[in-house]
């Protein structure tokens, strides 16, 4: 165990990774309803792409652990996990991701694009995109001299777009408290790391501007949070701008159907072998954790997504017309 | 012995989708010419996200098929020099919707090298992208943008409504000196996973053709009002022919197929027979495929019975929620009814 | 005692260039309101290339006047975090030919992020950025652009043609809780080392106004026909005006202001007296303004004594060389040309 | 002196530096021509913006004393320099800056876009955009298997756009015979390079790339010549590219008419004090050069460009008809 993250921190990141974990557990069966016997993306209450963050929920929680409401996070097409672990209102995510009236958005977003004002979450669906908002905000709390942070989370695969060049760069230029989180789960689409990342480690480039470049290496939601306990204090402090790259995984294709050719045999099964939910349940027992905390924490977490989904299935659609509102504000 | 054209009548027909069929063609264009190489995300392991590319990768290898970072503004530019250098590269970028982070690339590189070289050096490269949307892939992978393209001079930019223009188009953009955008519809695609407009899926030869950029075509006759589309609302404004053709009106349908150049001889020659004209696009209504057709009919000073019309998409993103989305987008029944009250203004 | 009135009217005339009424717009918004803040290339220690912030550092100093690094995608995409974080940032593209770099925070993520919130997040912003050639800057460095801004759903476009108007529109975006892209005609600036129309150069009040966003202006009245013109062609639109009424021809001038929203009623409102119509912009030809204005006025069906005309950039990149740039340009003898011929044609 | 260069190529790379400083000498008053009293950037035979490259001398001989025409050379929006280094037609050249039928483009590219595709030139007036490009070419060379290699020209601005990333990184993983070249003039228009790039070295950043990452000081073009001989051998071998920053100087304003009140006082004249042109006469004489062979070769130089002027200046300007030709091929 990693002597940074204190009990509480650990049993709500535990509990935080079942409920994302969970939320993702009830997309599956929906997202599928409507489209068998011949899978159709278009069809059922859950239309459109679908990515699912199983696996990658250490990486959420240990960064999120140490932000409050006012901290800004700007995340990717891959957000549940980020959004969950983020404090998003979790009835009206579900609703905005079956497109209902009582959603974040009203169903205008969806979900690549859960907005949450309250506590300043945000996602988008173009790679690398939220990292200039990240810089953004960072910039708006340094101007203000109050100590929020922003983050941004990004894919392995969106280290090579252009505006993670450019917005680490002004990131650093300007010392602005933002911490950008990449989750390397090994694969953008069927493309693998090796294949397209002319560096080992992401964490390494860092170094070109001139930030402190971290890697969290074995999924391990403590070793997340220790290290961005530390980028997150040095942002607060107003010491500028850090990297962190954590080694994750995704359990799932890159979105609902995907057929995971591109994955060499016996991969997700290793995989789904190391699953770090149920190793960080044992780590909690080992280091003392009772059963009967960890189980009730874990079924209040599933409840809790239980209701969003009720909720979700139950809330209205919008009038159509809807569609007009908010094209300006 | 057989003449050529009796062994084409008896080929068994083939049901190509348009997938199927582009990546027919760059196949077929690949073994003739060994300057063609193809790149992009996801084009070569995975055979292209939308299908584009299947199969290619075991046929040609990795030199010839290659994944790329997810760089567009690299590889698109990386293009253009493989393009300088004499190479014929096929380019994916995944959605239309991304162009904005790498139109540079496109519109003040591709586009313009050929002008800036004053002709010294061309700029062969064909750029493909999926468009449209219909399946709530929500804001930022449904668009069309059809006239953000063809407004930037110096692009070809074709879309086919149907497998057998989808190889033909292919090949001649493959064969074209010229950058040629190739946009396909995500809703004619032939995806499995993807519903598709059968009428799409169609036959075509295993040979090789072409179908030539820049020029429209008259895909049913009709006489009552000239309905003009491409891609997708081609087989609206096809659906929506044949339910007023019930009706006692006589729809003559467009399919545009070329955004730039743009034949507006082929609409205006169509307009000047029926007289009433109406358009019918799912890209952004303003400054758009349907006010460039409109102007295009009117400044000709061509006589219509009616005011021209137009339905697009409307100013406003893609909205998620299938219940706004479907609201919105262009369709058959909005064709038909269109058209109904073309026909009853009186003139 | 003197009325606020009668002391506006003892004022001083000023003669304010464009580059000066942006600037001052802005220094006055930013004493106002400690929520505005200006970033940029050049923009602090230079004032801006084109004088937009001339003075502005020394007033404010460099946390709210910063000079960024050559990274269009991450400063402009931070300006719509600040904006979410509820400042309200004013941000520079240098050249709008350079929106190939940065499109996507402009288009997808600033533009819709009121609409992907569902209201909760605004983008107050103003993105202002140089249009226009003729001063022989070439290809990538000479465009307008336009009708690729108005195309895109969620953004205002605005592009003043004199120092009065342009004062007032920078309040009214710095003001408006969206992303407002302000394009200046470099024709029109006022800088020292650039020619500049000197009908561009007005009075303007000291003191705070608005001119209103999405609303076209009437600049000259006529009887025979309405020319819509914005930015620079507004003057070639006004000279040709000028000179057809010697000849007895009585041109009505259209300012439109505002590419997006477009103001349709006020041009629909001059056709519908004058029944002729000519369009007049220099950004490229196809999907362009004038097609989107000519769309507008003849699906409205207005009836027209003659067929709607428009003068804009041919579809061919900008040459450098002036004896083939000015040859396409639009101009106030192409305008008055055209609206002879408009006046010939037998009615 | 460096050992690497040999006496024919010093030769050539003080004759070809005068060459390209007697080019701009020669632009000056003609750029003025028609612009006074009034000074109006739309006036006169070169209208427009006109960035000259006196004081990078170093970085363009350096670099293309390796290479033949059948290399790419992409170039920046300061590209005589490098073009007349690279062989570019000078009269075609000077034609093209004057506007006129005969320059490379006819008149329709400009000074910011000379192509002269004999000898695998281009340049252009966006910054970075000539990375991917390079990288293409370097492509070809590659899939062709020939032992040509492509050049990227960037100032130290443009090592702060998106494109420059991109194009390392995808330089890199692909292993193509791409070299880039970064003249550092520690001046982005008026942005000091400190004040809006993260690290102290450019050349640092090649490690983000897994790539050579060379620094050449001193503006000397003895220095350029060894670094860029060994990276332009290298990728030539098929060992991949390199990244190569140049100290280098711009003595001249960003553009013809900048006021340069961003410098500070004296800057200029202490550069101009070490201008590299007569040091590296200097340093030649004291290598055993005669100055009678110096003398001469400056001789020619000169001589061909105020050919190439008169040349340029005697030329026809194109029918204005000729604006439509050559959109498409
Ligand atoms: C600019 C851009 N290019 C391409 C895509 C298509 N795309 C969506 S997700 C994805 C892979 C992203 O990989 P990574 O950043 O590693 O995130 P992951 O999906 O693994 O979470 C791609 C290429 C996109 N959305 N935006
Ligand atoms: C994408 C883009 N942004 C901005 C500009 C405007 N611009 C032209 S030159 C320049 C400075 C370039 O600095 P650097 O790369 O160091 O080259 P130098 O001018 O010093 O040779 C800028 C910002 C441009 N041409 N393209
Ligand atoms: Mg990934
Ligand atoms: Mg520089």
């Amino acid at each position: 165990m990693n002597g940074a993250s204190n009990a509480s921190d650990r049993l709500w990141m535990y509990a935080t990774m079942v409920k994302s974990r969970h939320f993702e557990a009830l997309i599956k069966p929906a997202y599928f309803e409507g489209k068998s016997p011949v899978f159709n993306m278009a069809k059922g209450p859950l239309p459109g792409e679908m990515h699912l963050s199983d696996g990658q929920e250490p990486c959420a929680v240990g960064v999120c652990a140490h932000l409050r409401p006012g901290d800004t996070i700007t995340a990717t097409h891959r957000p549940h996990h980020v959004a969950i672990a983020k404090g998003v209102d979790l009835d009206a995510m579900a609703a905005e991701i079956f497109g209902k009236a009582s959603g974040l958005a009203g169903g205008r977003g969806g979900h690549m694009h859960l907005f949450d004002a309250r506590v300043n979450f945000a996602c988008s669906g173009i790679i690398a995109q939220g990292l200039g908002p990240a810089v953004g905000a960072a910039l708006a709390s340094k101007l203000r001299g109050d100590d929020t942070v922003a983050v941004a989370f990004l894919g392995e695969g969106a280290a090579n777009q252009g505006a993670f060049h450019e917005a680490l760069n002004l990131a650093s230029v300007w010392k602005v408290p933002a911490v950008f989180v990449i989750e390397d789960n090994a694969y953008g689409i069927s493309v693998s790391k090796r294949d397209c990342t002319a560096v080992e480690r992401n964490a390494d480039r860092a170094a070109a501007y001139s930030m402190p470049g971290h890697f969290v290496a074995g999924n391990d939601a403590d070793a997340v949070h220790a290290i961005a306990g530390e980028a997150i204090a040095r942002a607060r402090r107003g010491e500028g701008p850090s990297l962190i790259e954590i080694e994750t995984c995704r359990l799932e294709g890159h979105f609902m159907g995907d057929a995971e050719g591109y994955r060499p045999a016996g991969e997700v099964e290793r995989l789904k072998a190391r699953d770090p939910i149920p190793a960080y349940r044992a780590r909690l027992l080992a280091d003392g954790f009772e059963a009967i905390d960890l189980d009730r924490a874990e079924a209040e977490a599933r409840a809790a997504v239980d209701a969003a989904f009720a909720f979700a299935r139950a809330a209205a659609y919008p009038d159509p017309e809807e569609a007009f509102a908010h094209v300006f504000a | 012995m057989s003449s050529p054209d009796t062994a084409t009548a008896v080929r068994p027909a083939r049901r190509l989708t348009i997938a199927r069929a582009i990546a027919e063609a760059i196949g077929q264009e690949m073994e003739r010419d060994s300057d063609v190489l193809v790149m992009g995300e996801d084009i070569a392991k995975l055979g292209g996200v939308f299908g584009t590319t299947t199969g290619l990768l075991d046929r040609f290898g990795p030199e010839r098929v290659r994944d790329t970072p997810i760089s567009e503004t690299a590889f698109i530019g990386a293009a253009v020099g493989l393009a300088a250098s004499g190479m014929r590269p096929v380019v994916e970028l995944m959605f239309v919707d991304f162009f904005g982070v790498c139109m540079d690339a496109i519109y003040n590189l591709a586009a313009k090298q050929s002008y800036f070289s004053g002709g010294q050096v061309t700029c062969p490269m064909v750029l493909m992208t999926s468009v449209g949307g219909g399946y709530g892939d929500a804001g930022q992978h449904s668009q069309a943008l059809y006239a953000t393209f063809g407004h930037l001079p110096g692009l070809k930019v074709v879309i086919p409504s149907n497998a057998h223009d989808a190889k033909g188009l292919m090949l001649a953009a493959i064969r074209d000196p010229n950058p040629v955008i190739f946009m396909y519809h995500k809703a004619l695609q032939g995806m499995g996973w993807l519903g598709t407009v059968q009428r799409s899926i169609t036959d075509a030869p295993e040979g090789d053709y072409v179908v030539p950029l820049g020029k429209a075509k008259c895909v049913r006759e009709g006489e009552d009002v000239t309905v003009v589309g491409l891609g997708l609302s081609v087989h609206q404004a096809l659906d929506a022919a044949g339910r007023l053709a019930e009706e006692g009106v006589s729809a003559e349908v467009i399919d545009l197929i070329s955004i730039a150049p743009v034949d507006r001889e082929t609409v205006r020659a169509s307009v000047r027979r029926t007289g009433r004209l109406l358009v019918v696009d799912d890209d952004y209504l303003s400054y758009g495929v349907g006010a460039e057709i409109i102007a295009s009919v009117c400044e000709a000073g061509i006589p219509l019975l009616v005011p021209p019309q137009r339905i697009a998409f409307p100013d406003i993103p893609v909205p998620f929620t299938p219940v706004m989305e479907h609201f919105v987008l262009p369709n058959a029944d909005k064709v038909a009814a269109a058209v109904r009250q073309m026909m009853e203004v009186p003139n």
